[in-house]
């Protein structure tokens, strides 16, 4: 499917969401409460089949806690955007969907250790670089004396 | 202490027959500070569990406090094997974000270079598998061809790993007068050498003995891992960005995708020996048809991208790299954020290693040819 | 007491009889075995050491290197300048190791290895052990290195190091079989299982052209068994570097890991030496039936100098296999040995009793 | 019969290729001449590096000991490690107006990531990147250096800042 293919079948689907198109690609924005449902709906129907997560990635908004998903079909070779915010910042809390692309357990890992984004009904939910009690370092409020030198 | 309460917990306890070994942070063939837990009984594997972080050295972080040519020259120290794709990833996602068009010749001399990485990290691989599979020479033979690689990047890059070659906006240097010689000598030396590594390894008994079968890794896990590059396209996971979002001057030559369905550790074997036929051909293509031109279209000083999200997506030497920079108007990224191809390949370890034997453990993380700066970041 | 170089029969009975003719009985039987054990000691530690160097050097070439360079005129003091090192460093423990196994380890796998040297015959006359078992002497205390093999990896405690161990266990326990019944094959043509004799009858053509196929055959096993039996490369799973990190011996360090060196190149030299005895003749120099003016010429050379020239084909040979080959994976190593190695061992068996039994040979 | 022959066929099908990787290995073992090993401190003399290579920074100065960096800073904006400082200075000129020219341009080798952007972007072309390679000391403070050479001075026809 082409951008605004895809655009108008998303509309079509997902009347609640956000959707705009980007400059490369359709953006969905959908509640935290709808992200394992959609995420399954998008991957399991035949006309969107998205079967590939590309990336996932965690950004910390002044408002906000943004989660990203790039979304590609294999079979059908067309990418979207995925995104969920969750506006408790000290305590942010999203469904995994790494029941539904198994990588997304150890990205969700990552977006975890680095952000403090939890992962509801993740299986395994550690730290995965840095140690038990560090602080989310990818925070704009991070603070770190030693290691971070202002220039 | 904890770690072994982990395991308990985690997975089902321990059962008499069984043990854990840890597998590096110093091991021999976990090249570089990987950490595996792995759970064994007698010689079979029964469960990994990758460690990783020994080396997180924070470059999503260091992004966001400098500009964007400088990002560039932190993404050279990721994957160092394929230092110029992911630089060409970064250039290219700021070139898209200002709707930069750079000149036709930066284009090829993008491309040679991607293949000429390729090639190289291949090439290292290659010795790199021979040498966890036992075979120590290979490892000499590959890195003397390598060596000629190396020479032209430090001729024209002025660097031989960590290059640091492009800018946004084109390159940093034009190719040095030697540079199109140097690259055709290397070609017909190559094409001399690689049925050398063919004899050596690819059909030795024991060699075959040793991958055939081993590492299975179906079609649906690939996907589902995201298990991209040569490693992903073993299992017949078409996911070449060269072909399927060409960039630079992918779009101008004519190459194969290599696709094998045997998803075993002899399928990403062959797969990633004959990317370097492939590699060879697409330099031979555009190596004499170097256009004229600037090798860079002259950029503000200070690059300010406009407020948004970015993402580009390369091809690296293993597998599919990702830039996503998020913008606030300012010369410094808000949030930038790599894919590196090495974190998702590295998890599928478990699914390919379970019930073989140590050494085949060996030979499946040689083949997914990991680099543990790309995995940690 | 004039000195041959061509035959030290006389020279070594001279000693014998200048020493019970000076001593008391006992004295004399002490004497002559401090006498013999100081040169075998000597022997082993030299020739180590220029076996590390011909390795080093070796390996070097077939990957297009220099090897060493720098200590001594092309290296040649460097094995020299690493066992100094080796002897300096401290020997370390684990803490929970086994005190006693773990000290003892090494001694054994070096003892084995000085107790086959024994009956190895480097020249006519120069041979301490010449008694009529002497190749089933040799295959039977080759195998107790094994034991110390075990030890070292039980001792250690250390998983690498117990894996490595069990691995080496396996595989030297089931190419035992093969070593022993490709010298059976040797002996059913030799008639003999003495040294001496089977040297004795290599005169007018080696076992390994007057024994047809089967004679080649063995020769083939007997390399590959060999091969395994020394723990080297296509077959050293015992220490494979880039999956157990060094197997048996991860945790010896300073002169206990420098006796487990020595020993692997020790077995290197008596495989090399038992393959060129029985098959290429030992010392006895390159004959052809009648050709007698050929097989003069070949007299000229000592017959030391003969059987070390064999000694280093072979050892080139094996050196050949370790640089080429990637290793086999523990299940493949004993699938070789009882799916192929054996059931030819056998069959060349009886190959070759027809043979001898038909006088076939010439 | 037939798994029996295949057996036979695989035997020697497996010796085959184990003698051809030999050929390989082998034929470099007789061509000793065409080892590729260079005897790095020996050959020091012969060594000459690609005239891109990027081994420091360092700082042009002519045969009157004069540099054109007029320290306006760009490089050490440009540079993402910190490893360049300027310092600079007030002097009066001889028409007696007062200017700020560099006093030293510090540079922290020990830093360095060697990128080229500091060259790249110097407006002067003060800077260039060295061919020295052996950068070992046993002090760290001596990666520290200054790249305006004692008592040199600028250019004449550099920009003023």
């Amino acid at each position: 499917m082409t951008n605004d293919e895809l655009k108008a079948y998303l509309l079509d689907k997902f009347p609640s969401a956000e959707i705009t198109l980007g400059t490369q690609y359709v953006q969905m924005i959908v509640a935290s409460a709808d992200l394992h449902q959609t995420a399954t709906l998008l991957k399991d129907a035949k006309e969107t089949s998205f079967d590939y997560l590309i990336c996932l990635s965690g950004v910390d908004y002044p408002e906000y806690m943004e989660v990203v998903y790039h979304l590609e079909s294999v079979s059908l070779r067309h990418v979207m955007v995925l995104k969920v915010r969750t506006s408790d910042r000290a305590n942010p809390a999203i469904d995994t969907v790494s029941d539904i692309w198994i990588t997304a357990k150890y990205h969700e890992r990552e977006v975890y250790d680095l952000l403090g984004v939890h992962f509801n009904n993740h299986t395994d939910l550690r730290r995965l670089f840095l140690e038990d009690g560090w602080g989310f370092p990818l925070r704009k409020d991070y603070v770190d004396e030693i290691r971070i030198v202002e220039r | 202490m904890s770690e072994i309460k982990e395991i308990m917990f985690n997975s089902d306890r321990l059962a008499t027959d069984e043990y854990l070994v840890n597998m590096g942070p110093q091991h021999p063939s976990t090249h570089g500070v990987l950490r595996m837990l792995v759970k064994l009984e007698g010689e079979k594997v029964l469960n990994i569990q990758p460690h990783i972080g020994y080396i997180h050295s924070g470059i999503e972080k260091m992004c966001e406090a400098i500009s964007y040519p400088q990002i560039i020259h932190l993404t050279d120290r990721m994957d160092y094997l394929s230092a110029h794709m992911n630089n060409e990833a970064v250039a290219l996602c700021v070139e898209n974000a200002l709707q930069v068009e750079v000149p036709e010749r930066v284009k090829y001399i993008r491309t040679i270079m991607d293949e000429l990485a390729r090639l190289a990290s291949h090439q290292l691989w290659w010795c790199v598998m021979g040498m966890d599979l036992g075979a120590l020479t290979t490892f000499f033979y590959g890195l003397r061809d390598r060596e000629m690689i190396l020479d032209i990047f430090e001729e024209t890059c002025g660097a031989r790993l960590t290059v640091n070659y492009n800018l946004p906006g084109g390159v940093m240097f034009d190719i040095h007068p030697n540079f199109q010689k140097r690259v055709k000598d290397f070609i017909t030396y190559f094409r001399k050498k690689l049925p050398e590594y063919d004899q050596l390894l690819t059909g030795n008994v024991i060699f075959r003995e040793r991958t055939e079968g081993i590492g299975h890794l179906s079609l649906a896990d690939a996907i589902a891992y995201g298990v991209t590059g040569p490693s992903g396209r073993a299992s017949g996971f078409s996911n070449d960005l060269r072909k399927h979002q060409p960039y630079s001057a992918y779009p101008l030559v004519k190459f194969n995708e290599i696709l094998d369905h045997r998803c075993d550790t002899l399928a990403r074997y062959e797969v990633r020996m004959k990317e370097m036929h492939e590699s060879l051909s697409i330099i031979e293509q555009l190596i004499d048809n170097i256009p004229e031109g600037d090798y860079a279209v002259k950029m503000k000083s200070v690059i300010k991208l406009p407020e948004g999200e970015f993402y580009q997506r390369v091809e690296t030497a293993r597998g599919e790299f990702g830039v996503y920079i998020v913008s606030d108007g300012k010369k410094n990224p808000y949030r930038v954020k790599f894919r590196s191809p090495g974190f998702s390949n590295l998890f599928a370890l478990n699914n390919m290693a379970k019930g073989h034997k140590i050494a085949d453990l060996v030979a499946i993380m040689s083949t997914l040819d990991l680099v543990i700066p790309d995995i940690d970041r | 007491m004039g000195f041959n170089f061509y035959d030290f029969t006389a020279l070594t009975h001279n000693i014998h009889v200048g020493l019970v003719e000076g001593f008391s009985p006992f004295m004399a039987t002490t004497l002559e075995w401090v006498i013999v054990g100081t040169a075998y000691l000597l022997f082993v530690a030299l020739f180590g050491l220029l076996l590390v160097y011909a390795e080093r050097k070796v390996c070097a070439a077939f990957q297009q290197r220099l090897g060493p360079m720098r200590v001594g005129y092309w290296g040649l003091l460097q094995t020299i300048a690493d066992f100094i090192k080796l002897l300096m460093k401290e020997l370390i423990m684990p803490r929970k190791a086994d005190r006693f196994l773990y000290n003892l380890a090494p001694f054994i796998v070096i003892i084995a290895s000085f107790l086959a040297i024994a009956v190895i015959p480097f020249a006519p006359g120069l041979q301490s052990l010449d008694f009529d078992i002497g190749l089933f002497y040799l295959t039977s205390v080759s195998s107790v290195g094994v034991i110390g093999i075990l030890l070292a990896g039980w001792s250690s405690n250390n998983k690498y190091s117990l894996i490595g161990a069990m691995r080496s266990g396996a595989q030297i326990l089931s190419y035992e079989l093969s070593v022993s019944l490709s010298l059976l094959t040797m002996i059913v043509f030799a008639g003999s299982m003495q040294f001496s004799t089977i040297v004795e009858g290599q005169r007018d053509g080696w076992y390994l052209f007057t024994g047809h196929i089967p004679s080649l055959v063995a020769f083939i096993v007997f390399l590959i068994a060999g091969t395994a039996e020394t723990n080297r490369g296509p077959f050293d799973l015992a220490e494979a570097e880039s999956e157990l990190t060094a197997g048996f011996h991860t945790e010896y360090s300073g002169i206990k890991f420098a006796f487990f060196f020595l020993a692997e190149y020790i077995n290197l030299f008596i495989i090399s030496a038992v393959a060129a005895t029985v098959f290429l003749g030992g010392w006895m120099p390159l004959h052809f039936g009648h050709l007698e003016a050929f097989n003069h010429a070949m007299d000229v050379i000592p017959p030391l100098v003969w059987f070390f020239l064999k000694v280093f084909g072979v050892i080139f040979i094996i050196m050949w296999f370790k640089w080429t080959f990637p290793r086999l994976r523990v299940d493949q190593i004993l699938t070789l040995e009882w799916k192929y190695l054996l059931p030819i061992n056998l069959i060349n068996i009886l190959l070759m009793a027809f043979i001898v039994l038909t006088k076939f040979h010439f | 019969m037939k798994s029996f022959i295949e057996y036979i066929v695989s035997i020697f099908k497996g010796l085959w290729t184990l003698l051809i990787g030999m050929k390989v290995t082998g034929k470099y073992f007789f061509t000793p001449w065409k080892n590729v090993t260079q005897q790095y401190p020996e050959n020091r003399e012969k060594l000459v590096m690609f005239e891109r290579f990027r081994g420091e920074v360092i700082m042009l100065h002519n045969e009157n000991n004069e540099h054109s960096c007029n320290g306006c800073g760009i490089c050490e904006i440009n540079c993402p490690n910190g490893s360049i400082e300027i310092i600079s200075k007030s002097i009066l000129t001889a028409d007696g107006k007062k200017k700020r020219i560099i006093d030293q341009h510090i540079y922290h080798l020990g830093m360095c990531t060697l990128c080229n952007l500091c060259v790249k972007a110097c407006p002067s072309g003060a800077l260039a990147m060295g061919q020295n390679f052996e950068h070992a000391v046993w002090d760290r403070s001596l990666l520290t250096k200054v790249l305006n050479q004692e008592g040199s001075t600028i250019a004449e026809n550099v920009k003023e800042e």
